[in-house]
């Protein structure tokens, strides 16, 4: 019995991390700058594309874990350069959320476009880091050892997130320029709002990138995988409530767990599964499992 | 010391403060005036939260028109808004951190909050949502005086604060005059100015119309109010 | 389905027609001038791409090889119109009404996936009246009730039915003490409709082996996880494994597999789609089909015809895919090309759109990897294959010990149902 | 046309050039098939049926100020209607039966969905919006049995009129009826007292709710006249394409209304016409013209529009262009003006 729930907690791993790190992407600029940005579902696709053509690029078949870190910084890197530019460039000049809404929607069909032109639609994958670091066997069950490694990955950038938010002078910062604070005060404090605005995007590339640099050995890079990227993470966000890190961790492992369960015991419902219980929370608790209420 | 001069805001076609011109040097200057006269608006734009049309604001001789918003502070500007506007879910230190951190990073003294108000340490752990009005009133004075700025900007102050709670933030306005700030206060009722400003001016329509004591003002001022009628506009291009 | 005797009389009467009128008109046989127009309609965008990738550069590359090649139809060299369908059946509609009624093509290739053919076929066969050659689409509602009597809509590609017997087939040859078998498809009408008939065809052949799982994984989630079907399949421990992901399910499906070592675990596995996409994506050793006679031989090495086209999509597209796009354009390209070039040889007239697709019917010609028939509207390849993947010294998957499954085989008599026929197969192994 | 004898008596007379204009544009509707290919004639159908669902988002933008993306769950729900009773259990295909059947399913629909959405604001009910559409089109593709799955049901019948059946011409003039009147419509409830009391409420529900309006109620029968709208448009687009698939419940449908919305200018009444011909028309075109690159030519068109023009959408871009053409005609149709 026991086995069998780990089981299911061992399945939904590689989702429940990528969950984690593009939810939180999202509700970060969500909660810090109040923008809805859907840009970061973009970031993933070409963090995912990034890491599969370096990987294939620079390291063919010779697999070494060092090199593999370097490549998913740089995906981290570019994440985080691509997204604060489209915030420079584009994303800054729109004035309210269905606007950005929709023009950071149509930004990602574009982002679509150029994956195609660059890549074509045939899916790439290069799944040596995945393959290279073996299974490990957790009471009877199998899981690969990446899937430990992404989740490891996911967890501690949460944890260091969460010190630098809550511990540090630049974190405090932020939360006092986020939305359940006050904006113009927290300027006529000196905080300085353009900087903290650019940070908070430079963060969410980071972790849009990562996600898809994290995942693409597992899944492959594929045309379209933003837009359930997108939905996946919006559906967290609202489960675990925006602005959460807990939250962020919570609604990934209740969406991973949900689906892997489904897979196996209704799979009539395993898409739905995510919307069903989105649905539920929103209707109990409009702010999510671990948000805080704040007016939006 | 602040000096105002020739300054004019306006929201749009709507004009707020015309042409204003004042100087606070080492004492509590208090604007007064019925709602919707300016008086808000005019410490905002000190402030730095509202643009302005046209005129200067010296501090200490230099212009600070041109600062951003987050550097008014580095400059010795605080300011106390009417609705406090804590930062409710972190702690009052943080709230307090907050200003602080942004005051040694401009390489300003930090002040000793505790000395001007003493109730503060009592809840220093505590979230600020979960504080009485008065003493959140307290920590966003606290957050104002922390980076030990020159000039002081408070909006209605003793709004809606019990008897006691006004006593505790007068005195504490007094010893920051005696530290030698300048104070520039907004207070819709001239007997709370009373309680702590040394000049009071009167605004009416953006535009200085009395200048004196409390007292004085309050004699010269209750006839010209009770005249008045309630709903004059503005006349257009009056400016 | 039971009109196919009296069609084929009609075939033979209108071609019998066709050489008299050839002989009554042949002074008067004009090819027109400039090149003729051929309209696609493939899904370019959206998440239909799954099914077709590149479809678009395939489309180029057969029109090219065509026309570089094979001196374009009739002499005529081809004007492709590539429209992006966006796999949407409404989309569809309208694209085929911009070719046919605005650009004025003379024949379509397109629709993949099942549901833009169900939507464009009545359309086709009562309002357009143009020949149009579906790829794949391979529903068994196409020609029983969307367009039960078909005259200009024809398909290529194997149906449900043909290509379950090779692969209930190939498994039995390639394991024959096999006692349990589980089978994993993707959730859409395709998926659901293949594993039927497997289950129902290898019950034919033998009905002592038990169906220990099925599954169906949601279909083209670009990032999808599947470690939970993959678990419980090793737990019920399976002497063979069928599947049929792909695209970028099959992707996901492969690395995620191998990672947890199904290959080792299970003596069989046939993974139908092996080595869809760029990368290394195929098994040592593991089955995989050739769809409709497709490029994984590596044809241009085995002297297969139509050998330049291969090393073109190579080039292009980086992988030759066992889900052979280009393989099915290339084919319909030239099934046009032979259907014109019969119809002008019978009348000596450059033909109508009625007698291309009465030619059609019945045509044989040599595709990229073989010769292959269009019976009943339908394409065939030589036979389809199954074969074993290995990877040579040069990188290049190929496939090797292949099962070829003639036609005879496979292909359901006009006399009789699909039900009946798949109850006859036990008797005539 | 009966729709303009219509207009001419529910129209007060000072919006006379207003209705000169609306007049000549259905006429020029009307006359179009005779001028067209039959392909351009159902891609104006399909804009044309693009209008009431369109006109549904406006309607819930422009008073509550909420994006309404669940659209597509009433679109698919008419569709599915006529899919079943004119399709796959075939009983009629008699669009006096069909259209007030799924009118009354959509309003039912609405009115209990509407209970659970219609109490959540901002980025919470959009996400909503979209979590409930995905329920229904879970539900539409795993019952394969009855609803054909991911192949959906093609063999619809062609729709009849009192028993007529009627050709595809008569058919482009039903769906330009019902286009026409609902817009009309649309018009007659966004300027009743119904929608100067939603757009009082929109600032502060519970301060609406203090002083005693039915704010639920209210904002729940918004989301009916939305729902209703499209619940129409479903049915005459499932007979138009004699085609229903689940792509009728998917969200990523319902999400190009509010984009053709948004596109078309939230700031006027003609927004919603005008983006539904800009969003099927010319995407319909710009992608057939550069099939390769088209994702990335509307996309970044789009982008560009709403960055540069916002809330004006196209229709501004036209009405600046065309200023002199319209002079006097003051088709601008302010529904708000506040910021945010």
């Amino acid at each position: 019995m026991l086995s069998t729930c780990l089981r299911y907690v061992l399945n939904s791993l590689p989702v429940v991390s990528y969950v984690i790190l593009l939810s939180f992407s999202y509700s970060f600029i969500l909660y810090i700058c109040g923008r809805v940005s859907l840009t970061f579902a973009g970031i993933y696709l070409v963090g995912a594309y990034a890491t599969v053509s370096l990987g294939m690029a620079l390291m063919g078949n010779n697999m070494s874990f060092a090199g593999f870190i370097g490549i998913l910084l740089l995906a981290c890197l570019l994440g985080a350069a691509m997204l604060v530019a489209s915030y420079l460039c584009f994303e800054r000049f729109l004035k309210t959320d269905v606007h950005r809404m929709v023009a950071t929607s149509s930004l990602l069909v574009a982002s679509r476009g150029l994956v195609k032109v660059i890549w074509g639609t045939t899916p790439v994958t290069y799944s040596a880091p995945f393959l290279s670091m073996g299974v490990s066997e957790i009471a009877g069950n199998i899981v690969p050892n990446y899937y430990l490694f992404m989740l490891a990955v996911a967890l501690l950038l949460m944890l260091a997130l969460s010190y630098f938010l809550n511990r540090t002078c630049w974190g405090m910062r932020f939360r006092a320029s986020s939305l359940d604070g006050e904006r113009t005060m927290a300027q006529a404090c000196g905080v300085n709002q353009n900087v903290v605005t650019l940070m908070t995007f430079a963060i969410a590339g980071v972790l849009a990138g990562l996600a898809g640099g994290l995942y693409a050995p597992i899944a492959g890079a594929a045309y379209g995988s933003e837009g359930n990227a997108l939905l996946l993470a919006a559906l967290s966000v609202i489960i675990g409530g925006v602005g959460s890190i807990g939250g962020a961790v919570l609604a990934a492992f209740i969406v991973g767990i949900a689906r892997a369960v489904a897979a196996i015991k209704m799979p009539v419902l395993e898409l739905a599964v995510p919307f069903i219980i989105a649905s539920i929370t929103l209707m109990l608790r409009p702010f999510g499992l671990w948000g805080k209420e704040f007016r939006y | 010391m602040l000096a105002i001069e020739n300054l004019t805001v306006s929201y749009g076609t709507e004009i707020a403060v015309k042409n204003v011109s004042l100087t606070v040097s080492g004492e509590v200057v208090c604007l007064c005036g019925r709602n919707g006269s300016g008086k808000s608006t005019l410490l905002k734009a000190v402030a730095g939260i509202v643009g302005i049309d046209s005129g200067r604001i010296l501090l200490d001789g230099r212009d600070v028109v041109d600062l951003p918003l987050h550097r008014r502070l580095e400059a010795g500007i605080g300011y106390v808004p009417e609705d406090r506007k804590l930062f409710s879910e972190m702690t009052v230190r943080e709230n307090v951190e907050v200003a602080r951190i942004g005051a040694k990073a401009a390489g300003r003294e930090v002040m000793d909050v505790d000395q001007f108000l003493p109730e503060l340490a009592r809840f220093y752990d505590r979230k600020s949502k979960l504080l009485s009005g008065g003493q959140q009133k307290m920590v966003s004075i606290a957050r104002a005086i922390v980076a030990s700025p020159q000039v002081l900007l408070f909006d209605e102050l003793l709004e809606g604060l019990a008897q006691a709670m006004c006593y505790k933030i007068c005195d504490a306005v007094k010893g920051l005059k005696a530290e030698g700030k300048d104070i520039l206060c907004a207070e819709s009722s001239l007997d709370k100015a009373s309680l702590y400003a040394d000049r009071v001016i009167w605004l009416e329509q953006g535009k200085i119309v009395a200048m004196g004591t409390p007292d004085e003002i309050k004699s010269q001022m209750m006839e010209h109010i009770r005249k008045m009628p309630a709903d004059r506009k503005l006349p257009q291009g009056e400016a | 389905m039971f009109m196919r005797k009296s069609k084929a009389l009609v075939v033979m009467l209108t071609a019998a027609m066709l050489l008299v009128g050839a002989l009554g008109a042949a002074a008067s046989g004009e090819i027109p001038s400039g090149p003729i127009k051929i309209g696609f309609a493939v899904p370019m965008s959206g998440t239909a791409t799954s099914l077709a990738p590149d479809a678009g550069i395939n489309a180029q590359i057969a029109v090219e090889y065509i026309n570089k090649y094979e001196g374009g139809i009739l002499g005529r060299p081809v004007q492709a119109f590539i429209y992006d369908t966006k796999g949407d059946p409404q989309t569809t509609v309208d694209v085929f009404g911009k070719l046919i009624e605005n650009d004025g093509v003379e024949a379509v290739l397109g629709c993949l996936s099942s549901s833009t053919g169900l939507a464009i076929a009545p359309r086709v066969e009562n309002r357009w009246k143009i020949p149009t050659l579906l790829l794949e689409a391979t529903t068994m509602q196409m020609f029983t009730t969307a367009v039960p009597n078909p005259k200009y809509v024809y398909r290529i590609g194997p149906d449900d039915v043909m290509q379950s017997i090779t692969h209930v087939k190939a498994v039995l040859e390639n394991k024959p003490d096999l006692k349990t078998i589980a089978l994993g498809a993707p959730d859409y009408e395709w998926g659901h409709d293949v594993v039927n008939s497997f289950i129902k065809i290898l019950a034919q052949f033998r009905p002592d082996v038990e169906v220990v799982y099925t599954f169906f994984h949601p279909f083209g989630e670009a990032s999808p996880n599947f470690t939970a079907y993959i678990t419980e399949l090793m737990q019920r421990k399976p002497d063979v494994y069928v599947g049929y992901s792909w695209g970028t399910d099959g992707v996901a499906w492969h690395n995620q597999a191998k990672a947890m070592g199904l290959y080792g675990r299970i003596p069989l596995v046939f993974d139908v789609f092996a080595g869809t996409a760029k990368g290394q994506l195929a098994e040592e050793g593991v089955l995989a089909e050739t769809r409709a006679g497709n490029a994984m031989f590596p044809p241009h090495e085995l002297g297969y015809p139509n050998a330049k086209h291969a090393p073109m999509i190579l080039e292009r597209v980086g992988a030759l895919p066992t889900y052979g796009m280009g393989v099915h354009m290339l084919t319909g390209m030239l099934y046009l090309k032979a259907a014109y070039e019969k119809v002008y040889a019978l009348t000596g007239q450059y033909p109508t759109p009625e007698q291309v697709a009465t030619a059609l019917d019945g045509l044989s010609i040599i595709g990229p990897c073989g010769i292959t028939s269009m019976i009943n509207h339908q394409s065939t390849a030589p036979g389809m294959a199954v074969g074993k993947m290995h990877q040579r010294e040069d990188g290049l998957w190929v496939m090797e010990d292949l099962l070829i499954v003639p036609d005879y085989m496979r292909f359901v008599p006009p006399w009789m149902t699909v039900d009946e026929f798949i109850e006859t197969l036990g008797k005539i192994q | 046309m009966g729709a303009n004898t219509r207009t001419d008596r529910m129209l007060p007379s000072q919006f006379d050039d207003k209705l000169i204009a609306a007049i000549g544009l259905t006429l020029l509707a009307a006359l179009i098939p005779f001028f067209v290919s039959e392909y351009v004639r159902t891609l104006i159908q399909r804009c044309l049926l693009w209008i009431p669902p369109i006109f549904g988002v406006y309607f819930i933008y422009s008073l509550l100020r909420q994006v309404h993306f669940a659209q597509s769950i009433f679109i698919g729900l008419g569709s599915y209607i006529v899919a079943f009773l004119a399709g796959k259990y075939f009983l009629t295909s008699e669009l006096l039966i069909l259209l007030p059947l799924s009118l009354l399913a959509c309003v039912v629909v609405a009115y209990v969905l509407g209970i659970f959405i219609m109490r959540r604001t901002g980025f919470y009910f959009a996400i909503m919006g979209i979590a409930v559409t995905m329920v229904f089109w879970s539900l539409v593709y795993k019952m394969r049995q009855i609803t054909g799955g991911s192949d959906g049901i093609s063999d619809i019948k062609n729709p009849t009129l009192l028993g007529i059946q009627l050709s595809e011409q008569g058919f482009y003039y039903i769906c330009l009826l019902i286009s026409v009147g609902l817009i009309v419509l649309m018009y007659r409830i966004l300027h009743s007292p119904f929608s100067m009391q939603l757009k009082a409420i929109r600032g502060d529900l519970q301060k609406a709710e203090s002083i005693g309006i039915p704010v639920h109620q209210m904002r729940r029968l918004a989301f009916v006249v939305a729902g209703a709208n499209a619940g129409l448009s479903g049915v005459l687009l499932a007979f138009l394409y004699n085609y229903v698939g689940p792509t009728s419940f998917a969200w990523e449908f319902g999400a190009q209304f509010v984009q053709a919305a948004i596109i078309g200018g939230v700031n006027y009444f003609v927004g919603p016409i005008v983006g539904a011909f800009a969003f099927v028309g010319l995407e319909f075109l710009v992608s057939t013209w550069f099939p390769n690159l088209w994702e990335i030519v509307i996309g970044v068109t789009v982008a560009l529009v709403v960055v540069t023009v916002g809330e004006e959408g196209v229709t501004g871009i036209a009405k600046n262009l065309l200023g002199r053409v319209f002079k006097g005609a003051n088709l601008k149709e302010r529904t708000y003006s506040d910021g945010k």
